[in-house]
């Protein structure tokens, strides 16, 4: 098995990490490094299946994980920002029982 | 030559295994903090030998983006996330 | 492998060691600022002897100079953060360790 | 392929899976924080040996260091905001049955991927033959900026999104911080320069070698993360027009090439292979701008005009 | 001409008399009492004989008037005004509703007995039975109300059976006409159909044992209803009896249960006139022996193959005569209150059961409305709403894994 | 389209657009209002007068719009269809008037009005629908219009009928549309024809076709309150007495009957129908809900509810007469559908006038009033005496068209359930009169009435002049274009072999 | 058709930049984000036809992106399904646009713009994109501008349903490109036409479509995925709601629609008729669970929102319907299309009128609801009327709609769905008019009437009515469906 193969199944073990961390964790900020755990090991899987070719690497996928880290980046900002602002609201980090039993605000 | 560079390599990479105990016993944040800290120059370190190890030049510009931003998530640890010592983090 | 390639690899090896002492020093130090002390003989040390173990493999002036940017740069950030930290955790009355 | 680097791909590989299950594990939040930074080195360490060093700096830049210093900043508010008693965050709540199940997954997906491992199909060949197209002789700045050029537009804009996103949630109000003392000022004043060079070169590099608009970003980004973090604001009048000028610059200037090229009857995002290569520098150039300006604002959280008179 | 006008004269008797008893005509109206029996008077005097057809009435209806049917008509008359002058004698306050009424069973009356087919017949037989039913109600003690509610459920009965036996015999012939019920009736049917005609009427005429509604009424009810009992719904029925059954067919049975009946009715109530010593009573039982006596004769005809042609002209006259009789006798006779009723309606028995057979049918019926679907969508209630909203927890999480893991590994296997 | 086809939608439209232009009719402009109502209730009635004329000389209307592929929308007005529209018509004009009356005063007379239209709209639909998709259409629109006027009082009350009622309509309108969408599937066509259209089809799936039919009656049997689909029924008395009289004389209860008739004669047709052997097992069904309805009736106090156990039992005479299968009994079902609907009609708008002018809604409270109103109740008194069957108001008529239809096929025991049937019938009817007219009101008796009348001419004269058609449709049973007359006709044109 | 009227423009490439350059404007210069944002979604609508009446002449419109073609670049292509989608957001944008101008303040109404230009240009963006990657990035742009526009009233209900949100369509579009990345490898491209025809089944097929279905389906909020939808779109402001309902649940399932009719079904020896029969259980189990939880719900928009879920279900029974024929059956994809124009024309009046509701009243608790028959009529008439569409009831859209999938499902003799359409149906029913019921009827606790601008009432009537005559004109507009499934055995139905 070539290297590429390491890290495109390392990929896929962090996809069930971040997968397993996403459903059990309670804790947002906890919640958001799961996902970009996940996001971690896609983009590994994307890079790391096109393993060692004889023309070099690929640039298709190297593109395309750039651009995923950014959108990460802008996920985990915006989720970040959220998180604060829902603790802010109902003084937990968790979206843990917080039925939306109140009407929302017109 | 090249083997040495990717001796060099592994024993960085588990010196820097090693170094991640620190980051789990802590006990201060403080300790985890500089732990990640050799992190950074280790991993510098590591993109050094590798860009000599494979010629690619680009690896030093990788580099060079890790020293200069080493001390970003050290000063914000500093500045902002270090809790105050009655925290539980720091407790032994 | 010619001389400079045997300096090279030297200096290549002492840099690791310092390296290795320095986390043996973050492992096994008992409080943080003589864990910083550690700390910084990598931060300086080791990375400035590899560097200059590169550097002489390097063949170029201007990769020499980037690395020693790379390391000069990473002294900055060393130095100032291991102030930093010093600094903090006197603030927060982190004791010392005492024998 | 040695054994030796066998083994730094199986010890990198390795220490990625571990530092991703002891980041989401262990018990202390700013622990895992840490172990995510350092998570985000190894990934960097990753890419260089897969051979993506473009990627690897995005990952240097973005996933390491900015995520980190997000993150950071994050759990500072946090830990002000909430209660100590609410925060307690763990539970220890790995439990077997569905560990077990994801475990049975993931092995599926593994046997999926090593079914791909053998021959796996590429564009590389594509790419290297419209290359001298395209303006750069970067193949992944070719891909990101010409080729799917598109993909890029978009991009740009989920972030100036993210940004606005952000603004519209009226986050909690700053607080003064504590002067940044000696040392700090004088990293500033040394790094700060070093920065903004380290970004002009990175965005000049990316014509050509790997680098490009959001390496550079985010190396000019941590500049701005860095002067904010020293105390470091915008001056009011800065705050307006200005600031959303810089944030919304990129994405906008890239809008504007695309109704140009649409107006001289080409289709979307057609680049004149004469112009290409200035093109491409351009909105490379606007986007750095936007993209360093956006994620340090979005670092900050708030809206910069929220600032308290100092 | 003629023939135009006597139509219009037959329409009018049985129209005008309805179009009078409205309140708002009837006050409006001077003597309006004699202007609605104008008509019939008038037709009565002036008229042979006429017909007039109307395909177009219900089933096909025809009114005529002949000599037999003078006669009854003139029966009607001459009771209908006596009963009206008892009846302006009456409270002021009752005077409208009575008027109202008798008008209602003059028309009824005279409508039975001009009809030419049976579902005309029947149609004015619910007019006048209704309409006696009022009057017996109306003005009389609880006497009269009790003898009023055996009365109604004794017609509705009949009504009921002279509809099975009007459907059975329009099945049997198509034929919908006195004149044509004679020719096919024949064995199993013809008894069933002769047997529905007479239960019916016998219900109707009050012979006895059905006789107990006719002597409660005959002693309080109010005396306008009391005069017109045997001339209206008793003669009437009898006048049905003859009208519906194919008389001189040979009907046997029917014959023999009319003989028997009409005798037993006979001796009965000439035993119990003997019996009582009250002469306010014996009206009554005359009046229910007057009927047996008739039903006697009706079931000899009837029984009879042959030889009652001659009879015929005379069955109406008698019919007329039986009517006017117990009017004369009753005149001048004061109604007996309730409360010294004596004799029990032989029904009572009904009444004692009744109330469980009442309770039996409730529990049956609540048994049912247990059967009914399911109840509608449950109320939102104040309960409802504390339980409810979303609750997500991290099971959802799981389950996507699970699901995630089932396409996965079966699209590998 | 056929020349003439705009009729049939200047029919639809006659109620429809007024209908949307009265919903945005502010409250107060009660002359407007009621304008844009009586003008669409007449002209509607001489469109439909139009079409009767046509159509008993032989025109035919018919109007087809593509929906679907392979599914048109149709309307077409047969003798059928024109009988339903034309006691539709009549009676939206008379209950028009009525409700106006009614309502006099209360609020949301718009809304009401509105809904009212459209609820008319949709029972001309159901009755011009040429066929099932069409039929469905319409069927579906009716229960939607009809809800908000169950509900008009806005009472927890009347909330809860209308979710009664639509919980049984809509379960209804989904088996319709099951065994619509089936049949269809089956058979490729759903377009109604005189004998029916799935003859070709009971080899291959003869247990097939009688599950369709028993998802089809099931469908429309809910709306035709066949026991034991009947319990929205009495719940649905909350609504004002013009919607009762609606829901139970014309618009609901009818278009369930009329798709019965539709679905045994012009779907599977009358032989194929009786040779899948489910014919009887409806006529029973029918039986059982003239008893259980008649029997539920009696233990009623409540004047509204007694009625409605009554149009409960009623209304299935009409599935009866469909379900014996034979010319003269159909006769008998389908002239019940108008007699049945003037008789509820008159009743429902008398019990309207005790609520309105006296406040009488028991019948324990009914003693004297014929007094007080006496031709309120003279009209009831009529009607209820044709609901008994009494000769000659027209309930006689179809009864007997009915036993004779059930005798002549050979199913004698129908005569015992319709004499059962009017036994029962009398039980309830007879004391309400006896109550009304021979007993002393109680206490201090009723409000006086004003200006001499007993009550309003709007409330007064609809039941009158129903009571007299009421009337008129048995004693004048021969006359042209009387009810009886053109169920012969329509008997005439779709069976074979009555003349 | 007529090129006269309408010169050869490039229209989809319009479609997308006008709304993102209008948010990119809006962004700059706040004060004019109103105008921008009105003129911008009026402007879209104009765009839709231009590249209507394009797609008309030429079938299917192909775009490739920077002049690149295939398998280097991206291509955006314009056919008839992805008309259909592109019309229901511009009608249902549009009038959400218009209630949206009325429903803020104007303080609030400057944020809100330029996210829902953002919104607008992803989902116009995603229609028009024949590439997998790009498709994952429209995605994500959509799923963050959704996101951000649920939490845009700030409150802590809104803020957890976004969070939820956000985690979950983050998700959704991670392991959507996991699926992508083995295809990509699996065949070298990412252009829909090429992996046509290079896609072979195989574990990596098999695994792709496995990952690429199950994110979609979380973004779509398929049973059992759907737990972050009500909380979701019942705590955001109603247009958000409204949008989110109609539109963006409908994106991801476009995108499954595509992979399911172009890459997936047509490859033989895959054993998609599993997945499909996986796909229909899921959508029976969320029909009737989504109908019953809607049932059960206190409050009109969480009802609302669980019915969302419930009809996302009748969505997904087309999949097994589809590939039990073995060929595709464009019966039920027409249904499918059709119940999605139906359901987002009809649930974005729900959500608006629940709006209203909201405006008026200060809560949406069904049992308070106190006489809106009398005081909203038009909203009231909305909810009704789009309700109706909702229950599948004549004679609007969503009747046609369920008419046409049942008619698939009886004519394949899916008796399963048959049964579960119409359990469904009368459910939905059920919860509408538990709504319907109670504007008639007074709250314990009566208030006065708050004012609701006219423009919000008569937006979710004028989307509600669309609904309706929707079920007028199918013989006009199924055409336009059967050009979008492409041709097939449409002439069998009977």
């Amino acid at each position: 098995m070539s290297a590429a193969g390491f890290y495109a199944l390392a990929g896929v073990a962090l996809v069930v990490l971040g997968l397993y961390g996403l459903a059990v964790q309670a804790h947002l900020l906890r919640k958001l490094l799961a996902v970009n755990i996940l996001g971690s090991g896609v983009f590994l899987v994307l890079v790391g299946l096109g393993g060692p070719a004889d023309a070099g690497p690929d640039p298709v996928p190297h593109a395309m994980v750039i651009t995923g880290i950014v959108v990460a980046v802008s996920a985990t900002a915006l989720g970040l920002v959220l998180m604060l602002k829902l603790t802010t609201t109902s003084g937990r980090p968790t979206l843990e029982d917080d039925a939306p039993r109140e009407g929302p605000e017109a | 030559m090249p083997d040495l560079y990717h001796a060099l390599t592994l024993f960085l990479l588990l010196n820097l295994g090693a170094g991640l105990w620190r980051v789990v016993r802590g006990p201060t944040a403080a300790d985890r903090m500089l732990a990640a800290q050799l992190f950074g120059t280790t991993a510098v370190a590591i993109l050094l030998v590798l860009a000599q190890a494979g010629g690619v030049a680009a690896l030093r510009d990788v580099a060079l983006v890790f020293a200069l931003l080493a001390a970003v998530a050290a000063v914000a640890f500093v500045r902002r996330a270090w809790p105050q010592p009655e925290d539980e983090h720091d407790r032994p | 492998m010619t001389g400079p390639d045997y300096l090279a690899a030297l200096l290549l090896l002492a840099g690791a060691l310092f390296f290795l002492a320095g986390t043996l020093g973050l492992l096994r130090f008992p409080d943080v600022y003589t864990r910083l002390h550690a700390l910084t003989k990598a931060d300086n040390v080791g990375l400035g002897l590899i560097v200059l173990g590169l550097s002489l493999q390097s063949g170029s002036w201007l990769v020499a100079g980037k690395l020693i940017l790379i390391w000069l740069l990473v002294l900055l950030a060393g130095a100032s953060v291991s102030h930093l930290i010093a600094r903090g955790a006197r603030l927060r009355g982190i004791p010392e360790w005492r024998r | 392929m040695s054994l030796l680097q066998t083994g730094i791909d199986a010890l990198l590989a390795l220490g990625l899976v571990w530092l991703a299950w002891r980041a989401l594990a262990c018990p202390d939040l700013f622990r895992g924080i840490v172990l995510f930074i350092a998570f985000g080195l190894l990934m960097a360490l990753a890419w260089v040996r897969l051979e993506a060093p473009d990627v690897a700096l995005a990952e240097a830049a973005i996933g390491a260091g900015l995520t980190g210093a997000l993150l950071l900043a994050a759990l500072a508010r946090l830990n002000r905001i909430a209660p100590a008693g609410t925060r307690a965050d763990t539970r220890e709540a790995w439990r077997n049955a569905p560990a077990l199940l994801l475990v049975l997954a993931g092995a599926g997906l593994g046997l999926a991927v090593l079914s791909l491992l053998p021959e796996p199909a590429g564009l590389q060949a594509q790419v290297a033959a419209e290359l001298g197209r395209s303006g750069v002789s970067n193949p992944v700045t070719a891909v990101l900026l010409n080729f799917r050029g598109y993909d890029t537009l978009l991009e740009v804009l989920v972030l100036l999104l993210a940004l606005l996103a952000a603004w519209s949630l009226e986050a909690e109000p700053p607080r003064r911080e504590a002067a940044p003392g000696p040392v700090l000022d004088l990293l500033l004043r040394l790094l700060l320069p070093v920065l903004v060079l380290a970004a002009a070169y990175l965005l000049w590099a990316g014509a050509h070698a790997p680098g490009g608009a959001f390496q550079a970003g985010a190396v000019l980004g941590a500049a701005g993360v860095l002067a904010l973090l020293a105390g470091w604001r915008l001056q009011p009048h800065l705050t307006g027009l200005p600031l959303r000028l810089a944030i919304v610059i990129g994405p906008g200037g890239f809008l504007l090439v695309a109704w140009a090229l649409l107006l001289t009857g080409r289709p979307l995002l057609e680049y004149p292979p004469a112009l290409a290569g200035a093109l491409i520098l351009l909105i490379e150039t606007l986007a750095t701008l936007s993209i360093a300006a956006t994620l340090a604002v979005l670092f900050q959280g708030s809206r910069p005009a929220a600032e308290p008179p100092a | 001409m003629t023939e135009l006008l006597q139509g219009i004269g037959l329409w009018l008797i049985l129209a005008w008399p309805l179009l009078v008893a409205l309140p708002d005509v009837y006050r409006h109206l001077p003597q309006p009492w004699l202007l609605a029996l104008a008509p019939a008077a008038l037709l009565l005097i002036t008229t042979d004989a006429a017909t007039l057809d109307m395909p177009w009435i219900v089933f096909g209806s025809g009114l005529e008037l002949d000599s037999g049917r003078r006669w009854l008509l003139g029966m009607s008359l001459l009771l209908w005004l006596a009963a009206g002058r008892l009846a302006a004698r009456l409270d002021p306050l009752r005077q409208p509703a009575t008027f109202t009424l008798l008008l209602i069973t003059f028309s009824g009356q005279v409508g039975m007995i001009l009809a030419s087919e049976p579902v005309g017949f029947l149609c004015f037989s619910t007019l006048l039975g209704y309409g006696f039913f009022g009057l017996l109600v109306q003005g009389g003690g609880a006497g009269a109300r009790r003898a009023a509610r055996l009365y109604i459920a004794a017609l509705i009965l009949a009504d009921l059976l002279l509809f099975e036996a009007l459907l059975l015999a329009a099945y049997l012939q198509e034929a919908q006409r006195f004149a044509g019920f004679d020719h096919r009736l024949e064995g199993e049917t013809a008894a069933l159909y002769s047997g529905l005609v007479l239960l019916a009427f016998l219900l109707k005429a009050g012979i006895w044992p059905l006789h107990a509604w006719v002597t409660a009424a005959l002693r309080t009810a109010a005396p306008p209803a009391r005069l017109l009992l045997m001339g209206g719904p008793v003669v009437m029925a009898l006048l049905g009896l003859w009208r519906w059954l194919p008389a001189g067919q040979g009907l046997e049975i029917a014959g023999q249960v009319c003989r028997a009946l009409g005798a037993a009715a006979l001796i009965y109530a000439l035993l119990q006139a003997l019996r009582r010593p009250q002469p306010a009573r014996r009206p009554g039982w005359l009046v229910l022996a007057l009927g047996g006596a008739l039903l006697l004769g009706f079931g000899q005809v009837l029984a009879a193959a042959h030889g009652w042609e001659g009879a015929a002209g005379l069955v109406p006259a008698l019919l007329a005569l039986a009517g006017l009789l117990p009017a004369l006798l009753l005149w001048r006779q004061p109604a007996t209150p309730a409360a010294t009723l004596e004799d029990e309606p032989p029904w009572t028995w009904l009444a004692r059961v009744q109330p469980r057979l009442g309770r039996l049918h409730r529990r049956l019926l609540d048994g049912l409305a247990h059967l009914r679907p399911p109840r509608p969508l449950p109320p939102v209630t104040a309960s409802s709403l504390a339980g409810s909203g979303t609750r997500v927890t991290r099971w959802p999480w799981v389950i996507m894994a699970l699901a995630l893991l089932g396409l996965v590994l079966g699209l590998l296997a | 389209m056929s020349p003439g086809s705009w009729i049939l939608l200047a029919v639809l439209a006659s109620s429809l657009l007024p209908g949307l232009v009265i919903f945005a009719i502010a409250e107060r402009r009660v002359a407007l209002r009621t304008g844009l109502n009586l003008l669409g209730a007449v002209s509607k009635l001489l469109l439909v007068g139009w079409m009767l004329w046509g159509v008993a000389h032989g025109h035919a209307f018919e109007l087809r719009l593509a929906l679907l592929p392979g599914l048109d929308f149709v309307l077409r007005a047969g003798p059928l269809a024109l009988l339903f529209v034309t006691l539709s018509s009549a009676l939206w004009l008379l209950t028009t008037l009525y409700a106006i009356g009614y309502l006099e005063g209360s609020p949301h007379r718009s809304r009401f009005f509105g809904f009212f239209s459209l609820c008319v709209t949709a029972s001309v639909g159901v009755a011009l629908a040429g066929n099932l998709l069409t039929f469905l259409l319409f069927y579906e629109l009716l229960t939607l219009s009809t809800y908000p006027l169950v509900v008009h009082r806005g009472t927890e009350a009347a909330r809860r009928a209308g979710q009664s009622y639509l919980a049984y309509t809509l379960t209804g309108g989904a088996l319709l549309l099951a065994g619509t969408l089936w049949l269809y599937s089956l058979a490729g066509t759903l377009e109604f024809t005189a004998t029916g259209f799935v003859h070709g089809l009971v080899d291959d799936h003869r247990g097939a076709l009688i599950l369709i039919f028993w998802l089809l009656i099931a469908g429309v049997g809910v709306k035709a309150a066949l026991v034991p689909l009947h319990g929205w029924l009495p719940q649905a008395m909350v609504a004002p007495a013009p919607v009762s009289a609606l829901l139970h004389a014309v618009a609901v209860v009818k278009a369930g009957a009329f798709g019965i008739v539709r679905i045994v004669y012009e779907v599977y047709g009358v032989e194929l129908a009786a040779d899948l052997g489910v014919a009887l097992p409806l006529a029973a069904l029918a039986a059982i809900t003239i008893l259980y309805g008649s029997l539920r009736a009696l233990y009623q106090d409540d004047l509204k509810r007694r009625l409605a156990f009554s149009t409960v039992s009623q209304v299935s005479y009409i599935a009866l007469g469909v379900a014996i299968a034979g010319p003269i009994a159909t006769i008998g079902g389908l002239v019940h559908l108008v007699h049945q609907g003037l008789m509820k009609i008159t009743l429902f708008f008398c019990a309207g006038n005790l609520a309105e002018t006296v406040h009488i809604h028991r019948i324990s409270e009914m003693d004297g009033v014929g007094r007080r109103m006496p031709w309120t109740m003279g009209a009831f008194t009529l009607a209820a005496f044709g609901m008994i069957g009494l000769p000659p108001v027209a309930g006689f008529v179809s009864k007997w068209y009915l036993g004779l239809g059930a005798m002549q096929a050979g199913q004698d025991w129908v005569v015992l359930v319709l004499a059962g049937s009017s036994l029962l019938n009398a039980a309830y009817f007879l004391p309400i009169l006896h109550r009304a007219w021979f007993r002393a009101p109680a206490g201090n008796g009723f409000a006086p009435a004003v200006g001499g009348r007993e009550t309003g001419w709007l409330l007064l004269w609809p039941p009158v002049i129903t009571a007299a058609m009421s009337l008129g449709a048995g004693l004048l049973a021969f006359i042209p274009f009387s009810p009886l007359e053109w169920v012969q006709f329509i008997a005439r044109q779709e069976f074979i072999g009555y003349d | 058709m007529s090129p006269v009227l309408l010169p050869d423009l490039p229209w989809e490439a319009l479609l997308i930049l006008l709304p993102l350059t209008g948010a990119a404007a809006g962004a700059l210069w706040p004060p004019a984000a109103r105008a921008i944002g009105l003129l911008t979604t009026a402007g879209g609508l104009l765009l839709l036809a231009g590249l209507g009446t394009a797609v008309a002449d030429a079938q299917t419109l192909r775009h490739a992106v920077g002049g690149w073609g295939a398998p280097l670049g991206i291509e955006l292509r314009a056919d008839a399904l992805s008309l259909v989608f592109l019309t229901a957001t511009a009608l249902v944008g549009l009038g959400v646009a218009v209630y949206a101008d009325s429903y803020f303040e104007r303080s609030q109404a400057r944020g809100f713009w330029p996210l829902w230009l953002f919104l607008l240009g992803a989902l116009n963006a995603l229609f028009l994109s024949a590439d997998l990657f790009n498709l994952y990035v429209t995605l994500e742009l959509m799923g963050l501008a959704a996101v951000a526009l649920t939490a845009f009233s700030g409150g802590r209900a809104a803020l957890s349903g976004a969070m939820r949100y956000l985690l979950a369509t983050l998700l959704g579009s991670l392991v959507y490109l996991l699926g992508v990345a083995l295809l990509y490898h699996a065949t070298g491209t990412l252009d829909f036409s090429l992996l046509t025809q290079r896609l072979e089944a195989g574990p990596a097929a098999r695994t792709a479509l496995g990952l690429m279905g199950a994110g979609l389906a979380l973004k779509t909020a398929l049973f059992p995925f759907h737990f972050w939808l009500p909380p979701a779109h019942s705590s955001a402001p109603a247009p958000v709601s409204a949008l989110l309902s109609a539109l963006v649940v409908k994106a991801s399932f476009y995108i499954l629609v595509r992979l399911w009719l172009e890459l997936f079904a047509p490859l033989s020896g895959l054993e998609g008729a599993g997945t499909g029969e996986v796909l229909g259980w899921l959508g029976m189990a969320a029909i009737l669970w989504g109908s019953w939880q809607a049932l059960r719900q206190p409050r009109v928009k969480l009802l609302v929102a669980y019915s969302t879920v419930a009809q996302i279900g009748y969505l997904f029974l087309a999949f097994p319907l589809l590939t039990a024929a073995g060929l595709p059956d464009p019966a039920a994809w027409r249904a499918v299309l059709w119940l999605v124009l139906a359901h987002a024309l009809a649930k974005a009046a729900m959500f608006l009128a629940a709006g209203n509701l909201l405006r008026f009243g200060g809560h949406d608790r069904i049992p308070d609801l106190d006489c809106v028959a009398q005081r909203l009529p038009l909203t009231v008439a909305a909810f009704a009327l789009a309700g109706i569409s909702i229950a599948g009831l004549p004679p609007t859209g969503g009747f046609i709609g369920k008419w046409l999938l049942l008619e698939a499902a009886l004519l394949q003799g899916r008796w399963d769905l048959v049964a579960v359409m119409l359990l469904g149906g009368l459910l939905a029913a059920g919860y509408v008019f538990k709504v319907v019921g109670h504007f008639f009827t007074p709250a314990a606790a009566g208030h006065a009437a708050r004012p609701v601008p006219a423009a919000m009432e008569w937006t979710a009537l004028t989307l509600a009515i669309l609904a309706l005559l929707l079920g007028l004109a199918p013989a006009w507009l199924l055409p336009w469906l059967d050009l979008a499934v492409g041709p097939g055995p449409a002439e069998a139905v009977p």
